[in-house]
């Protein structure tokens, strides 16, 4: 296995590219290094992106912010204005793990990993996350929603990098929440996740995305349950057809974390209470 | 030199202090050495390769391309080790356990073994190694495995204990029987009768610390080999045997052991490291990671178990039942049996019956788990205590008063109990002011007792005094949670020295007599036994030595408070010698002074406790929060309070996460799908409150100072008080553990559905 | 075969070089090549909390780091906690509350309760549960180790005071 | 009073419960009388009276006098009217 920590975005792009081999980035490693113990993954070549600038800061900018794909959850937990901002994806990330973990694991190596549970996933398409996809000569932006294809694959092409995922700034009286359950109170995988943003006008919701994990394939977002919250001032109405949107959006496997029906019920439920959260932070009355 | 055991009721000065523990600037620095710290010059790096299949024949093991790799230095296979088929079938067992012979029996079953300089090195030759199978039908399920259509897993395998001897073989290897009375006219006596089955999934110890080894066998068959266990010197009667090595030949050293609670009595790997280094004729460190933990030690039985009790109106059980099914994995155990003989220990039942069916599934060995069996058994029991007490509507702490064990009781495996502790314990639960705090709406409390034998066993101890006074105390159990401190302040009490004057130290197997495995509560209990008869052994000595140093008869001489006084006339003149003085002279008065005890410490003081919990149910997720706790416990005599404690509280937690979300997951394919920290869920810090704890101190008439073993009896209540907590709470009663959220949350949804059509209906 | 590499850093603030494997994680490399024994494996996946170190000042699971990401920064260990002979304020209290029984977890525990105090000098008992719940202890059942942290921190208040 | 001390000295018989499946192994039997002075004694005439029994006492037995359980000692005595139960074994964690 060779390991290589290039200085720059453009060289990693190209040691990637030039690998004949199984290649894989190294963010935190929370996730790569554990496939490697269980033999689950055997790297010809490892491209360690922490000591990319570029990749390690969290810069605020015009339209929001660029969080680099380096970044520890503990440096986004640190980040006063994030944790303003978009307090639900950084509870998203934080929940990631262990303080330990917290350390090393990276929003883009939890959207990357491509797990159906990643906690901040669910949080980061709430929010309108997008991700800069830099490949050889060439640097897109996508959608959070669009990298994820499946269990443990991405759209991304041989050769690209997530170089950051950009947060947009928040328009007046937004909220958001993630909220997850799990057996234990902490160093657990979600048996099912829920992220919610909303924007509202006069206590009426006017904006909102809701978006599941660990209940399909990929994290879902789930228009009709945002439909069921938009007018409304989330009242119990409101609160129902949003668990009736979530409980139809689900498509969930029986597995040793919970059974399908477990996770349909439960994915209702963390919707209103998340949803009655995200209420809140963005003004309305509680 | 043979010495009373019987409890005196003598003063202490020092036990029952809270002193520091001896090794602990150790652990706190990191410098402690464990399984996986020990090296040797040119060892190698031991790996095992497992069965991917729950069940299937080996029909060849090619090992050829292993053994070309560079760097590997020995492979081993079953071929490798003798066949003990035919001969004592326990060990046969044992030796099939950590090495397959021609048939893979679990998901995890050790097939080959390497040897190679590096870990690299070791890991591409388990990959050369080509192993094919043949998929036998597999079984994991307790109940499933004892049905007609079952596949039998050996045909050797007749079920004892029946009183026609069967004709076919099964999976069901023993039926055990306990109990006394007239069943059947104790039930046409009661007023209530309840009836209701139960399932408990598999748990495991979950010890941090893996299993490590670092063996080396020399081609004279000289051995030696570190290892983190809980039994050094079964480990070298049962490696010996297996491996047809001399046992004075094979030196055995416990590390200092990161955690064992009966999973570390029994050899899995050390056998193999053994063979490794004997073919290798180099030394082989062999450590298991938690995946191999998982797959290939001893967890506890998973079980199913119906129970009827039938009580009076007034509240008196007049006959109760216990119908116990346990799986030992794929060897026979005693699981059932154990369970037989505790199911109901905690109460005077007349009339009762208990019968236990060891089975045998596709899963690794069973070991012991803290009190083995008890839980599962009491899990049961309490719960149904409740429900019959809610039957009569009786309090369910006075029901239990009511029909609580007591000295003369009979126990259920017949003998007539001393004084024990469960009464006080009841009662202490019901004075307690944790019984008086209130609830809130969607919380619940749940009050549930447990038993354990606790054993004693063979027993050795040294105890040599230096010149200035300062004593070594060499034992032969292991420390596994402060034992150290415990056996210091008892040789510190009988010899009237300070703490810090007496040093503790776990001995190798060739330096000191066989000691029986560190498991049933025995450690402070049988080692301090044999502490307190050496220190009086060394205590005689020092006598004859201050009579020659003062001059007179030593039958003038007594000994007070760590000093040697002369009595008698013409003696009062003559100076009090105190321990320090007589040692500094010992060169000149006869050489070293020593004291040594071997006892088989027999009389170990059964162990009862009451516990109380209180917690929350989410009744939308069927998540439960505990948010109190408090255990109750008769520990005889507590040498150092602290460390009791914290037996009492180190069990409340394995029997909380037990109770809640631990469980062995197998899936269709009949390999476990959790063998990890991550998906085996034992509590995290944030999972629990303080953990209170109240000791009682009801002597035990059979050892010098009263000590009971406090270890183990505490895991057991948990499973029933959360049970019973959760009916509490939401007036759903559990019936299957873990009650993890998937299983509370279904429950109540069944309820509620019972509800609905009861009213609609 | 993996490629090694030479790996220069400083442990407990000693210069440490090693040749490391490309694939061995930092666990590995602090038991075996840099004699740091009291760093634990418990799991190896990150779910044990046994080999926490920090890595340039931030609290990991050792298993969870490549060794040659080692390279150029700075590890602290349990072997670190110690300052002039005199043991740390949390190790005393660990022994002084009995805070340990097997100890095979206490090097971990302390290395993450010492993060958790140098960033929040008075936790609350839910928050010292919470950065305490990456390290597992099957022995204990925490009670004794939150209030040995408790202590520690009250102690730790007072002599700033003074 | 003298002569009954006597004749009890001399007949040591002792009734002793069996538990589990040790009653298999001797025919059923719930109770059995057998003289006998020391454990070691009870188990000797056990074996030769109950040859089923004997896997039994391979495998590990233990011996209840009067409610304290001895797993190892069989130098132990039985005392006169001694209440006596043979049980399995137990191990412990």
């Amino acid at each position: 296995m060779r390991y290589e920590s290039p200085a720059t975005t453009k060289e990693a792009v190209a040691l990637l590219a030039k690998e004949k081999g199984a290649a894989f980035i190294l963010a935190g490693g929370t996730d790569l290094l554990v496939r490697m113990k269980m033999g689950l993954a055997e790297p010809d070549l490892v491209v360690d992106i922490k000591r990319i600038p570029d990749m390690n800061t969290i810069k605020t900018t015009q339209t929001g912010f660029r969080i680099g794909a380096g970044v520890s959850g503990a440096q986004l937990t640190a980040h006063k204005a994030i944790n303003k901002a978009w307090p639900g994806v950084v509870e998203a990330t934080h929940l990631i793990g262990s303080d330990q973990i917290q350390g090393r694991c990276t929003m883009a190596g939890n959207l990357c990993n491509a797990s159906p549970a990643a906690d901040s996933v669910p949080a980061m398409i709430a929010a309108g996350a997008k991700a800069i996809v830099v490949g050889k000569g060439k640097r897109r932006t996508v959608p959070v929603e669009k990298i994820v294809t499946g269990p443990g694959k991405t759209s991304l092409k041989k050769g690209e990098v997530v170089e950051a995922i950009t947060l947009p700034k928040p328009a007046k009286r937004t909220g958001d929440a993630y909220l997850r359950f799990t057996p234990r109170t902490e160093m657990d995988i979600a048996v099912v996740g829920v992220g919610i943003s909303m924007t509202l006008e006069r206590g009426v919701v006017k904006k909102a995305r809701v978006c599941l994990g660990a209940v399909a394939p990929t994290a879902v977002l789930v228009p009709a349950a945002a439909r069921a919250l938009v007018g409304s001032k989330l009242d119990d109405a409101a609160l129902n057809k949003l668990v009736a949107a979530c409980a139809k959006a689900c498509n969930p496997i029986d597995d040793k974390r919970g059974t399908a029906a477990y996770r349909t019920r439960v994915a209702g439920v963390l919707a209103k209470r998340a949803a009655k959260i995200a209420y809140k932070r963005a003004g309305g009355a509680a | 030199m043979a010495h009373d055991n019987s409890y005196t009721g003598q003063k202490f000065e020092v036990v029952g202090n809270r002193f520091l523990r001896p090794d602990g600037i150790d652990k706190v620095t990191g410098k402690a050495r464990y399984g996986a710290d020990a090296n040797a010059p040119g060892q190698l790096v031991g790996l095992v390769l497992r069965s991917p299949h729950a069940h299937a024949k080996i029909k060849k093991i090619d090992t050829s391309k292993a053994e070309k790799l560079p760097g590997v230095k020995a492979v081993i296979t079953s071929d490798d080790l003798p066949d003990l088929t035919g001969g004592n079938a326990g060990n046969a067992h044992i030796l099939e356990n950590c090495m397959a012979r021609g048939r893979a029996l679990y998901d995890g079953h050790a097939v080959a073994a390497v040897a190679a300089v590096d870990r690299q090195t070791a890991r591409q030759a388990l990959k050369l190694i080509k192993v094919s199978y043949q998929k036998l039908p597999h079984v994991t399920d307790v109940d499933e495995a004892m049905a007609p259509d079952a596949p039998v897993i050996h045909d050797w395998c007749f079920t004892a204990g029946l009183e026609e001897k069967p004709t076919k073989p099964s999976n069901i290897a023993n039926r055990t029987q306990m109990g006394h009375g007239d069943v059947d006219a104790g039930f046409a006596a009661a007023d209530v009768i309840i009836e209701k089955s139960y399932k408990t999934e598999q748990t495991h110890q979950g010890y941090i610390e893996p299993h490590a080894c670092l063996a080396s066998v020399n081609p004279d068959g000289t051995s030696e080999l570190w290892v983190t266990t809980q039994g050094p010197f079964s480990y070298r009667s049962v490696c010996a045997a297996l491996l047809g090595l001399d046992i004075a030949k094979l030196k055995v050293t416990s590390s200092e052991i990161g955690g064992g609670f009966g999973g570390k009595t029994h050899v899995w790997t050390e056998p193999l490291a053994l063979a490794l280094s004997r073919k290798a004729n180099r030394p082989v460190k062999l450590v298991m990671t938690r995946d191999e933990v998982f797959r290939a030690t001893g967890p506890t039985a998973s079980t199913s178990v119906d129970v009827k009790i039938g009580a009076t109106r007034k509240g008196k059980i007049t006959a109760a039942t216990l119908e116990l099914r346990y799986q030992g994995g794929a060897f026979p155990g005693p699981w059932a049996m154990l369970a037989c003989m505790t199911g109901f220990a905690c109460y005077n039942i007349e009339n009762q019956r208990s019968v236990g069916w060891d089975v045998i599934v596709n899963r690794p060995k069973v070991a012991a788990y803290r009190a083995p069996s008890a839980p599962m058994a009491a899990y049961a029991v309490e719960s149904t205590m409740d429900l019959v007490a809610d039957a009569i509507g009786m309090d369910a702490v006075d029901f239990r008063l009511k029909n609580v064990a007591k000295e003369g009781t009979q126990a259920p495996y017949g003998p007539i109990y001393g004084p024990i502790g469960i009464e006080a314990a009841l009662k202490a639960v019901k004075k307690h002011p944790h019984m008086k705090s209130r609830l809130k709406k969607g919380q619940g409390r749940g009050v549930a007792c447990g038993f354990w034998f606790n054993i004693g066993g063979q027993t050795c101890v040294d105890l040599n005094i230096g010149t200035d006074g300062t004593v070594n105390l060499a034992v032969g159990t292991v420390d596994v949670g402060g034992a150290r401190s415990s056996l210091a302040m008892i040789a510190a009490e009988e010899l009237g020295v300070g703490y810090d004057d007496v040093k503790v130290h776990v001995a190798d197997t060739s330096s000191l007599g066989h000691n029986d495995t560190t498991e049933g509560s025995r450690g402070t209990f049988s080692s301090g036994m044999a502490a307190i008869f050496a220190a009086r052994d060394a205590i005689e000595v020092l006598k004859g030595r201050a009579a020659k140093m003062l001059d007179v008869p030593v039958e003038d001489i007594v000994w007070e408070h760590g000093e040697a006084r002369a009595t008698g006339k013409g003696h009062g003149n003559l100076p009090k010698l105190s321990l320090k003085e007589i040692a500094a002279k010992s060169p000149n008065t006869g050489g070293p002074i020593a004291g040594h005890n071997e006892v088989v410490a027999d009389g170990a003081g059964m162990g009862f406790a009451a516990h109380i919990c209180d917690l929350e149910v989410d009744q939308e997720t069927g998540h439960t929060e505990i948010l109190r706790y408090t255990v109750v416990q008769d520990a005889g005599k507590a040498i150092n309070p602290d460390y009791v404690e914290g037996q009492f509280q180190g069990a409340a937690a394995q029997g909380i996460g037990w109770a809640l979300n631990e469980e062995y997951i197998y899936g269709k394919d009949g390999r476990l799908q959790n063998p990890g920290f991550l998906d085996y869920r034992i509590p995290v810090c944030s999972d629990l409150p303080f953990i209170d704890t109240k000791i009682l101190e009801i002597p035990n008439p059979t050892h010098p100072y009263g000590i009971r073993g406090v270890g183990e009896t505490s895991i057991v209540p948990p499973l029933g008080a959360i049970g019973n907590a959760i009916a509490n709470a939401t007036g759903v009663r559990m019936n299957h553990v873990p009650m993890s959220p998937v299983r509370v949350l279904d429950a109540l949804d069944q309820a509620a559905q019972y509800e609905e059509q009861v009213s609609a209906g | 075969m993996s490629d090694a590499v030479l790996v220069s850093t400083k442990v407990n603030g000693d210069v440490v070089e090693f040749a490391c494997p490309t694939d061995e994680v930092l666990m590995d490399s602090l038991r075996d090549r840099a004699g740091m024994n009291g760093v634990k494996e418990g799991c190896g996946t990150g779910d044990c909390g046994a080999c926490s170190v920090t890595l340039d000042g931030q609290l990991v699971c050792s298993c969870l780091v490549l060794g040659v990401e080692a390279n150029g920064r700075e590890i602290g260990t349990v072997e670190g906690l110690t300052e002039d002979g005199k043991l740390h304020p949390l190790q005393e209290k660990f022994i002084e509350h009995a805070a340990l029984q097997c100890g095979i977890c206490t090097p971990g525990f302390l290395v993450a309760a010492k993060a958790l105090l140098d960033n929040n000098a008075n936790p609350t008992e839910t928050e010292i549960r919470y950065a305490l719940a990456g390290n597992l202890c099957r022995c204990t059942g925490y009670d004794k180790i939150v209030r040995a942290v408790q202590a520690t921190a009250k102690d730790l208040r007072k002599s700033k005071k003074r | 009073m003298h002569s009954t001390r006597q004749r009890n000295t001399k007949n040591r018989s002792v009734q002793v419960s069996l538990n589990g499946a040790l009653r298999s192994g001797a025919g059923g039997a719930a109770s059995i009388d057998i003289e006998a002075a020391t454990i070691a004694e009870l188990l000797t005439k056990l074996a030769e009276r109950y040859p089923d029994m004997s896997t039994h006492l391979e495998k590990g037995i233990a011996v209840a006098i009067n409610g304290t359980v001895y797993r190892d000692d069989w130098t132990q005595k039985i005392p006169q009217g001694a209440e006596v139960f043979l049980m399995p074994r137990i191990e412990g964690g």
